[in-house]
């Protein structure tokens, strides 16, 4: 192993798509044994600098060493006999396939030209060991695993080609702290192993914790590379959005005007996931949903929102009892509900339509008269909602997927401000986004709020539901095992409660019934 | 059911030589060992999903029910497989091992049928095909002559334009033997006349729609033309001819009802037709014949079907032609050698009764 | 849940067009006038395996999530060729069946080279292609004719030890040397792969050009043993339109009634190929019942609507509404 | 920012090169056929292929609709057949029969679209096998009915009027009708919710389910509609023919597929226009009937056919790189 000298450069690489500007002279090096941390704003290239270096993408411009050797990539086979392996911020698994074929699929041990399965699983199963995952199913098909289990798969996947520099892009954004740990845990051992990591994250607590190295780009260009730990948090986030920072969370209103619930639930169950679940969500208050992922918060927020089948208990609306079946119904005037849902790419967006059709798709009742679209009105509600939100987009009638992913969000949170729901459910909204696009969704939360909406919020993050909640629920297993109010929600209560063991802090507040 | 010998190859005549004329003159008979009835017969049918199969399926239900016919059948069952060989030969297979006595069969192939044939030989099950017939000297074929037709439809053309001229052929399903053979058939009278035919040729399926619009093309990047011959979908190509204002010419065709009502009425004005063919009838004579031959009677190996001929201007309402029967009904179901006389009306009669 | 249950799981859709299968045929042979003999298992196994083989080749191009329409035609030109092919000395026939085999694979290739390398879309990509082949059949038989190796031909669709039908030991046999291999084979993994999701297989490295190309070919190849097969068991060739787009058609049922999803990436062609197999079935229990024969073309309709609605019995279990949207 | 590009036409902004370069492949057909013939430039020859091409683009209008939402249709021959029978069998129902003919027969036409709806949206049985058994439950229920019922076949007056009359001398029809129905379904499309909701589902169907959108109720219609247009077809090729036949959808189901895709319809659903279809189907009129009347055998013309549309495909209709 060459010790001192990077193990790989990439030096004046520039990509364009089309008119975009994705990298322009870009460069980053990496040495063994070392966490390398890149930072940026959404859109700042850090996805196509790791494309190019996975050989996903070709650049159009540039040159990358190996070892000191250069080296060129036609495919991302290519990269991986390399030993590049990467963890893709849009995961790489094959949904109908097992979670043992995807692990081993670059490289599956074969006997006389087949596929040995006992030996894929024996790989697969160490691999699921090594990246903290061992109670996931060899057999189990991905497409029946949660997020959160697909994002460790795809460690556990990158983990099993034995490579010398691992990337991880995005890799942990769905991710609970306790899962998060395991991974930490693993990727310092590889460090100690001699890998190189790059280690793409929004999360700064995450990057302080892991990074040696690191770089900030902005717009395309590398900015600083500099040792971990010399900068501030603050002056970190100024390189990287180019402009000065303020706190990230807006002030929470001291006292909450007593009014009438407008949702409340009561005794609502379904299928094994959730169990005799009631709470009420006023107008003016942000309430968030914690716990580990997967406890039954996002089954909860399709339940409000009419998704699911077969619940049983009772929802109210102002007060009476009322029946959901479907989005359709729940957004209705009455009851004016919006969800964000949790994958804008697959529930939120039609990427490949423009910015208009996008956020005028979930109120098309309003803008048509007798079915007919109003353009004039069209336009004015679509300019009026990228102004609010400050999308950033070369003209409304570009392809939504030419945005980047945090004004991609944007156009999902817009695209139901426009029908000025009271009630909004989001389901981890800032997953992948940067501080920036991040603050502007806390402020906008709180006006919402503010201005009467009444918001249930589920997250990830928990400096997020300190951050931005008047209270928080926190499920186990499908029920609501805790409710914290005002300053009871530190990070130590969120995490004693999430783990449904008794709180070092005694509480006064009885657990919601 | 097995054990049954082979037929006895004999000389003519056969039992009634009016109905079951030999093929040509070195067709061979049969004779079929004597059994006893009441029998056990199948249809073996192809496509259904057109006119001529519905109307050729009721003709031979109607058959089977004719009091004469009904006593001494036991059993008469049909079924259509579509257009898929193997699913029509299994149907045989099938037949031969319930032990039917006799298999009348309207073949998707002409040429797929020889293991089938040999399994029926052993099982000493009667074959007869008619319609599309099998090239086999082992079962029975009755046989309408289409080169003969095509032979005819050429000789009118010949005859209506004395100095030759352009022809529209509108020809079958390509890949067909029934559409070589026409096609030869006429294409052998045009060259036989020495006189100077163009020929434009294009594919009308034996569809009304398909030909129309194949016509309507032709009419339009070749036309006019002096005489027209369609083997099928001939409504449709008169049609296409009245659309373009084409002139009335001489034309040789089918027996679809539609044409017919054409030819009559657009005589006068230049469209002199020959329209002739075998109707669907023709599966009652091949049931007959099966009959025949299972009660030991002598009959020939390749029947030749009479064709039903009317040519201008013998066109009659009511006997050639039904005003106000449907276009896609096939005149000319009569076998008056045959004892087998269906109009177009005691068809749809019977079927209408059948609801 | 454990192993079994997770392999159950993979299986489930093979399993139940086993079950349907074998339901139809148990009402069929309970009700055939002859009863269950070989005579009547070997009729319908040749029938059966005619479309068995379609249908398996239609799978290999299904699980990548493609569509081939022009599978009956390349089944329509193998069996013309052969029939001029497939004669004479036994190293002629042999001779005849290789070249077969490899104008099949090379038609199959065709259409993977059009759709990997020309970026087409497989359902027009082969609606051209099949008038192409079918052309070409045409060439070959300008009207039906030609013959086979008869000896052969009869070995193949009789019976073994007078009880096996030769044509379902062939089939099986074909099952093992060409299906198993390449389900199991890295390359069968990326076709499979790239049916699921073209774009993380392509990320994760998998060959999928040369999966889905070797898939394409496979494909061409058995639809050209199915070609073989229909001339042995009709001794001809026979350039029939109309029933190369039958075979097409009914390829597409059988493997949808063997639990192959038409998105690709999950499936096996052992359960399209008895998904064929009852497919098959419904026609033949048109022996069974006494329809009017005018009603026979509704009941078999009925029946296949009645089969595929089968399938969306399990939204019944859908708690979660979003499961419907694949 | 470019607002004003929001304010350009939309024909112009959404020129999709793709429906270019196939309006550019039908010069090509026209010159290279030119060489054989000088009738194929004729303006009767050209209106009688436009003529011709109404039907099949009317019935392709319907698979279009059904194709933006990433479905299939392929009940589109007996539902071709159903259409045109049931209106000419409705005629035989004295005056009251005559007059609601042309309804009735696109009525049936409707009811096969619905039971594919209901299969593909409610059922989520995918489109090709669901429309696979009700063509073939059609042609069942038609086969029964003429062999039962021995029905009139023949077209009704205005069934030929709307064919083969021509308000406009010169020009048939059908042909108005054919630019009626497209025009009514460029609206549809570009300025109406359903429209929208036709190309989000096409897109994401799951998206468009959690924006509140009955993706299920829009599938249906569009399947009705599909089913509606192609006994509409039906209806007027029976009029064109002056009587209906069974077979008489066959011919329609690939080259309607073939002509919604070389107009640039990604059969992913989602993304294509209507002018597209319409470039489509001229195509694919002009080259079946510049193929049918050179004289040259049924082998040749399929290979042709095949080739060349692989050949236009080629050209413009590829899927982008994936890298
Ligand atoms: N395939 C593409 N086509 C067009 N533009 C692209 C493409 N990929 C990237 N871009 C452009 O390149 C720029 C950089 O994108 P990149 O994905 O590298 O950003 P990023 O730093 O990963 O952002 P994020 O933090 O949101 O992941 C973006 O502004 C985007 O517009
Ligand atoms: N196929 C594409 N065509 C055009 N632009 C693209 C394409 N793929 C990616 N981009 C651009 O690349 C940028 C980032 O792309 P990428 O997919 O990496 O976003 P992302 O990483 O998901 O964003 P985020 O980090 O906010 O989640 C976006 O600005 C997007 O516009
Ligand atoms: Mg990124
Ligand atoms: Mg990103």
């Amino acid at each position: 192993m060459e010790n001192g000298g990077p193990l790989f450069r990439m030096e004046g690489i520039s990509k364009r798509y089309g008119g975009v500007r994705a990298l322009e002279n870009a460069g980053l090096s990496v040495r063994a044994g070392a966490i390398h941390a890149v930072l940026g704003e959404n859109g700042a290239g850090k996805s196509t600098l790791i494309k190019i270096m996975a050989g996903v993408v070709a650049a159009d411009d540039g040159q990358m060493t190996l070892g000191g050797q250069p080296v060129k990539f036609a495919s991302p086979a290519a990269a991986n006999a390399a030993g590049i392996a990467c963890v893709f911020q849009e995961l790489s698994l094959i949904p109908e396939l097992s979670v043992a074929d995807n692990i081993v699929i670059s490289n599956p041990p074969t006997r006389f030209g087949m596929i040995d399965r006992k030996a894929q699983r024996r790989l697969a199963e160490e691999a699921l060991a090594r990246a903290g995952a061992a109670d996931i199913h060899p057999l189990a098909l991905v497409k029946d695993l949660p997020l959160s289990r697909k994002q460790i798969v795809e460690i556990a996947k990158a983990l099993a080609r034995k490579p010398r520099i691992l990337i991880l892009d995005e890799a942990t954004s769905a991710l609970t702290a306790a899962d998060v740990s395991k991974v930490f845990a693993v990727l310092k051992r590889l460090r100690a192993e001699g890998l190189a990591l790059v280690y793409i994250s929004h999360r700064m607590n995450e990057i302080a914790e892991l990074a040696d190295d690191c770089t900030v780009f902005r717009n395309g260009s590398k900015v600083a590379s500099y040792a971990a730990g010399s900068k501030s948090d603050g002056e970190v986030i100024e390189m990287m959005i180019g402009r000065e920072y303020h706190s990230v969370y807006p002030a929470k209103p001291s006292r909450l005007a007593q009014t009438a619930p407008v949702l409340e639930t009561r005794n609502l169950s379904w299928a094994d996931r959730l169990h005799d679940i009631s709470f009420s969500l006023r107008s003016g208050e942000i309430v968030g949903l914690g716990g580990l992922d997967g406890q039954g918060q996002r089954d909860l927020l399709l339940a409000l929102f009419g998704v699911l089948r077969g619940l049983r208990g009772t929802i109210l609306i102002d007060g009476s009892p009322i029946s959901i079946s479907s989005p359709a119904q729940a957004r209705r005037r009455g009851v004016g509900m919006a969800l964000i849902p949790e994958d804008r790419k697959t529930e939120g967006l039609m990427l490949p339509m423009t910015v208009r059709d996008n956020l005028s798709l979930a109120s098309l009742d309003r803008l048509t008269r007798g079915g007919i679209i109003d353009s004039a009105k069209e336009e004015s509600a679509v300019n009026q909602m990228m102004t609010l939100l400050a999308i950033k987009a070369g003209n409304i009638d570009a392809p939504v997927g030419a945005l980047s992913g945090g004004n991609q969000q944007k156009v999902v949170i817009a695209k139901w401000l426009m029908r000025q729901p009271r009630i909004v459910l989001l389901n981890d909204p800032t997953r992948g986004i940067d501080v920036g696009t991040k603050q502007e969704i806390y402020l906008l939360l709180r006006r919402l709020a503010d201005a009467g909406a009444a918001i249930l919020f589920y997250s990830t993050d928990y400096a997020e539901l300190i951050g931005c909640c008047d209270r928080v629920l926190v499920l186990y297993d499908g029920a609501v095992k805790r409710e914290l109010v005002g300053a009871e929600i530190t990070e130590r209560a969120l995490i004693a409660s999430a783990l449904n063991i008794p709180s070092a802090e005694p509480t006064h507040q009885e657990p919601a019934q | 059911s097995a054990g049954y010998a082979d037929p006895e190859v004999v000389s003519g005549p056969a039992a009634e030589p009016e109905c079951f004329a030999p093929w040509s003159a070195d067709t061979k008979f049969f004779k079929f060992p004597k059994k006893d009835g009441p029998y056990r017969i199948a249809l073996a049918n192809g496509y259904i999903a057109n006119t001529w199969r519905i109307q050729m399926v009721q003709t031979a239900k109607a058959y089977a029910a004719q009091p004469d016919v009904a006593a001494k059948l036991k059993e008469f069952k049909v079924v259509s497989t579509g257009e898929d060989v193997p699913a029509q030969i299994s149907a045989i297979n099938n037949f031969i091992d319930s032990g039917y006595d006799a298999i009348v069969v309207n073949a998707q192939n002409p040429t797929a049928f020889a293991p089938v044939i040999k399994r029926a030989k052993e099982a000493g099950v009667v074959l007869v095909a008619f319609d599309n017939i099998l090239d086999t000297e082992d079962a029975i074929n009755v046989n309408v002559d289409q080169k003969g037709l095509g032979q005819l439809w050429g000789d009118w053309l010949v005859k209506h334009l004395p100095d030759g001229g352009k022809v529209l052929e509108v020809r079958g399903v390509a890949g067909t033997s029934v559409d070589t053979d026409r096609h030869d058939g006429i294409h052998e009278k045009l060259k036989a006349s020495g006189k100077k035919f163009e020929v434009v040729e294009v594919m009308g399926k034996w569809d009304d729609g398909v030909a129309q619009k194949v016509t309507a093309d032709a009419i339009a990047t070749s036309g006019p033309f002096d005489g027209v011959t369609g083997q099928g979908g001939d409504t449709g190509i008169v049609q296409a001819m009245i659309d373009a204002k084409h002139p009335f010419v001489p034309f040789g065709g089918e027996t679809e009802n539609g044409f017919r009502k054409f030819c009559a009425a657009h005589a006068a004005d230049g469209l002199k037709c020959s329209s002739a063919g075998t109707g669907p009838a023709q599966v009652a004579v091949a049931i007959k014949t099966a009959i025949a031959a299972l009660e030991g009677q002598v009959v020939p190996q390749s029947v030749k079907l009479p064709l039903a001929i009317v040519e201008d201007p013998n066109f009659k309402e009511g006997q050639d032609y039904f005003q106000s029967e449907s276009d896609n009904f096939f005149v000319g179901n009569s076998f008056p050698t045959c004892g087998i006389n269906f109009s177009a009306q005691e068809i749809m009669k019977q079927s209408k009764e059948n609801q | 849940m454990n192993d079994w249950q997770y392999r159950l799981a993979e299986h489930r859709g093979a399993l139940t067009a086993v079950a349907v299968f074998v339901v139809m045929f148990i009402i069929y042979t309970a009700n055939h006038p002859a009863g269950l003999t070989a005579n009547v298992i070997q009729t319908a196994a040749n029938k059966g395996v005619l479309l068995a083989f379609v249908a398996m080749a239609q799978t290999m191009v299904v699980i990548t999530a493609g569509i081939d329409l022009s599978v009956g035609m390349i089944f329509l030109l193998t069996n013309c060729l052969a029939s001029w092919l497939v004669v004479g000395s036994p190293l002629e026939t042999t001779f005849g069946i290789v070249v077969v085999l490899a104008v099949g694979a090379l038609c199959g290739a065709i259409n993977g080279a059009i759709v990997i390398y020309g970026r087409l879309q497989p359902i027009v990509a082969t609606i051209a292609t099949g008038a192409i082949y079918f052309g070409l059949a045409l060439l070959l038989r300008p009207f039906p004719g030609g013959s086979v190796n008869e000896g052969l031909a009869d070995a193949l669709t009789g019976r073994i030890f007078g009880i096996v039908p030769a044509s379902l030991v062939a089939l099986a046999a074909v099952v093992v040397l060409i299906w198993v291999p390449f389900s199991r084979s890295v390359y069968g993994r990326a076709a499979y792969a790239a049916g699921s999701s073209e774009t993380a297989a392509y990320m994760s490295g998998m060959p999928i050009r040369r999966g889905k190309l070797l898939a394409y070919t496979l494909s061409g190849l058995v639809a050209a043993l199915g070609g073989l097969f229909l001339t042995f068991f009709t001794y001809t060739g026979d350039a029939a339109f109309a029933s190369g787009n039958a075979y097409t058609l009914f390829s597409i049922a059988a493997v949808v009634l063997g639990g192959v999803s038409l998105f690709g990436g999950k499936g096996s062609a052992i359960g399209a190929v008895f998904g064929a197999l009852a497919f098959r079935t419904i026609g033949d229990l048109l022996f069974v019942f006494d329809l009017d024969p005018l009603w026979q073309p509704l009941f078999q309709g009925l029946i296949l609507l009645a089969a595929i609605s089968l399938g969306a019995l399990a939204l019944f279990r859908v708690r979660n509404r979003l499961e419907w949207f694949l | 920012m470019t607002r004003a590009n929001g304010r350009k036409p939309n024909f112009l902004r959404k020129l999709d090169p793709a429906v270019v370069t196939a309006f550019g492949c039908i010069l090509l057909l026209l010159v290279l056929g030119s060489f054989y013939s000088r009738s194929f430039l004729s303006p009767e020859y050209l209106l009688q292929q436009l003529k011709v091409a109404s039907f099949l683009g009317i019935i392709a209008t319907g698979m279009m609709l059904v194709i933006l939402l990433g479905q299939i249709d392929l009940s589109v021959p007996w539902a071709v057949a159903t259409g045109a029978m049931m209106a000419c069998a409705a005629a035989a129902y004295g005056p009251v029969g005559t007059a609601l003919a042309i309804p009735f027969g696109i009525l049936c036409g409707i009811g096969i679209g619905l039971v594919n709806g209901v299969g593909v949206a409610y059922l989520r049985i995918p489109s090709m096998i669901v429309t696979l058994a009700t063509n073939a439950v059609a042609q069942g229920v038609m086969v029964v009915y003429t062999g039962g019922f021995s029905p009139q076949d023949s077209a009704t007056a205005a069934m030929r009027y709307l064919s083969t009359g021509a308000l406009i001398p010169g020009i048939p029809n059908v042909v108005f009708i054919w630019a009626l129905v497209g025009t009514v379904m460029v609206f549809l499309l570009r300025r109406t919710g359903f429209g929208r909701a036709v190309y989000g589902i096409g897109n994401r169907e799951r998206a468009a389910y959690l924006s509140g959108i009955n993706t299920r109720r829009i599938v249906m219609i569009a399947f009705a509609a599909s089913g509606g247009l192609s006994a509409f077809g039906g209806v007027l090729l029976a009029g064109y023919a002056s009587k209906a036949s069974q077979s008489m959808g066959d011919a329609y189901l690939l080259p309607a597929i073939a002509a919604v895709v070389l107009g640039g319809t990604s059969i992913l659903g989602g993304r294509g226009s209507y002018l597209g279809t319409v470039a489509g189907v001229i195509l694919i009129t002009l080259l079946q009937s510049i193929l049918s009347v050179t004289q040259m055998p049924e082998a040749g013309r399929q290979i042709i056919y095949g080739v060349v549309i692989i050949l236009m495909l080629l050209l413009y209709g590829r899927a982008p790189a994936s890298r």
